[in-house]
């Protein structure tokens, strides 16, 4: 953990079970609200934290229980939030990104990682098979422009 | 639990559902919804109070999407209200508005089933 | 992380900033939650969360930023919260145990490790000067009592 | 900001303090009151309103103290009114409802100033 900046961080590591996600993505939003989001922006992080961490409980480590590591940290100009597991990984990325495409049709509808997209500025996943998958989300503040820069 | 209520009415079975809608309590309301979709042949209809519902991510959109698909194979209707604005958007955004009817009030609801 | 067992666990670490003391005794509130704890137990727990953090943003890196880490363990009886830093550590724990005894006369009352002790139902300091504090912390949720043991 | 009102009527100072009464919170009070007892030497009297504080710990215990201390060196009385059960067993815990009185409403505060 670099502590050298002014940044504010936090790292939170729990087992793969599902009662976690509710804590992770309740823990990420508290500590997202010291930056200037709105109550929508706060929501959409929260859905965006949900979405990933469930993908790691379920997909990630399926049946078996790992560690998911969750990071927050507030840059001075946007939060980024990176989801972690070191579980089966994504073979295909492109493919898993796809609207509708999920590889457990029977219980999942594909939308997660929609819903990631439309609801942070900025995702970059990084993956290997047999590995595990690192999510990287980041989103800015909306500025609301009242007043005009100096 | 996800649950907190169910009621039928007739032909519509009436759910109240609270709190944070996701994996955990979208698993347990499907059990119990479903187990009374199978108890219960005569539903024909869905109807969900969602005001106290404040958080909903796509695997509650699954498990409502799922449902819908029970109660369109059975010729009925599924309808929500009280949805709260932050849970109407992922709604929207997943074009689950288009085949769940959003209505503003129980008795709304009702009128349309 | 020991995650062979059927316990639940979250481990979080953060820069010892003080608005870093909130965001933690909240995140361990809402873990112990998942507890048969009373709302009285939550508030102690919060409490003694509070004094054990803000111990080791304020004593143990003093001027200075370190990791803080706080562990939270469910087990089948009680909970665990474990406070640590890696900061200037206490030469006498004893002392530093008693009533309104403070190394910060002029801005502490000397009364953290007795609200600790007092809200806690077991406290373990571990501490070496020059290498950091431990504290560990644990509380069973009172048994009500209402079934008698079969 | 901890404190979110602030009057002073005749020689007391009343302040509204609000949400979580910590390290942080704690210093910002400190500062905020200080401030008024430094500016407004006719001030005697401290009464706190902590109807909307639902935590405090050593470091809260600590800003009350200090400002006791204060207003005790210049031979007046400090007092508090709304406070919760969570907050009123830290402060008899600590001993501090020995010398701070608890009042039921602000005019039973002002009536003992
Ligand atoms: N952390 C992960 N580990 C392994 N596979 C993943 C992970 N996240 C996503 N995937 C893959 O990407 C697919 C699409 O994910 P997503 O859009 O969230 O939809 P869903 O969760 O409904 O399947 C998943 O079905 C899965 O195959
Ligand atoms: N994490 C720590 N690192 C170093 N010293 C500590 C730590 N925690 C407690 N102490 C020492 O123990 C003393 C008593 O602590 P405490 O009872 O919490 O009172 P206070 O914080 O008001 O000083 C402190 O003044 C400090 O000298």
């Amino acid at each position: 953990m670099d502590v050298s900046t002014q940044l504010n961080t936090v790292k939170i590591e729990f087992p793969s079970r599902p009662e976690n996600v509710a804590f992770a993505r309740t823990a990420v939003a508290m500590f997202a609200a010291q930056m200037e989001f709105t109550l929508d922006d706060i929501d959409e992080i929260k859905v965006a934290t949900s979405e990933a961490v469930s993908n790691a409980v379920i997909h990630g480590y399926k049946d078996q229980i790992g560690i998911v590591t969750v990071t927050v940290t507030l840059h001075s100009s946007h939060l980024e939030v990176v989801v972690k597991d070191e579980g089966v990984g994504i073979a295909d990325i492109r493919q898993a990104m796809e609207p509708a495409f999920t590889t457990d049709p029977v219980q999942r509808m594909g939308l997660g990682l929609v819903f990631i997209r439309e609801y942070m500025d900025e995702v970059d996943i990084h993956s290997e098979v047999g590995r595990g998958t690192e999510l990287v989300m980041r989103k800015s503040p909306r500025t609301v422009g009242v007043e005009p820069a100096e | 639990m996800a649950v907190v209520d169910k009621q039928i009415l007739g032909r519509t079975l009436m759910v109240k559902l609270s709190g944070e809608l996701d994996l955990v309590t979208a698993e347990s309301a499907r059990l119990a919804i479903d187990g009374d979709l199978d108890e219960f042949s005569r539903v024909r209809n869905l109807v969900f109070d969602l005001t106290d519902v404040k958080f909903i991510d796509s695997s509650g959109l699954g498990m409502l999407l799922g449902r819908y698909k029970k109660i369109n194979d059975r010729g009925g209707r599924m309808l929500a209200f009280g949805v709260q604005p932050v849970v109407q958007r992922v709604l929207e955004m997943a074009g689950m508005t288009k085949i769940m009817g959003i209505a503003s009030s129980l008795d709304e609801a009702l009128a349309h089933c």
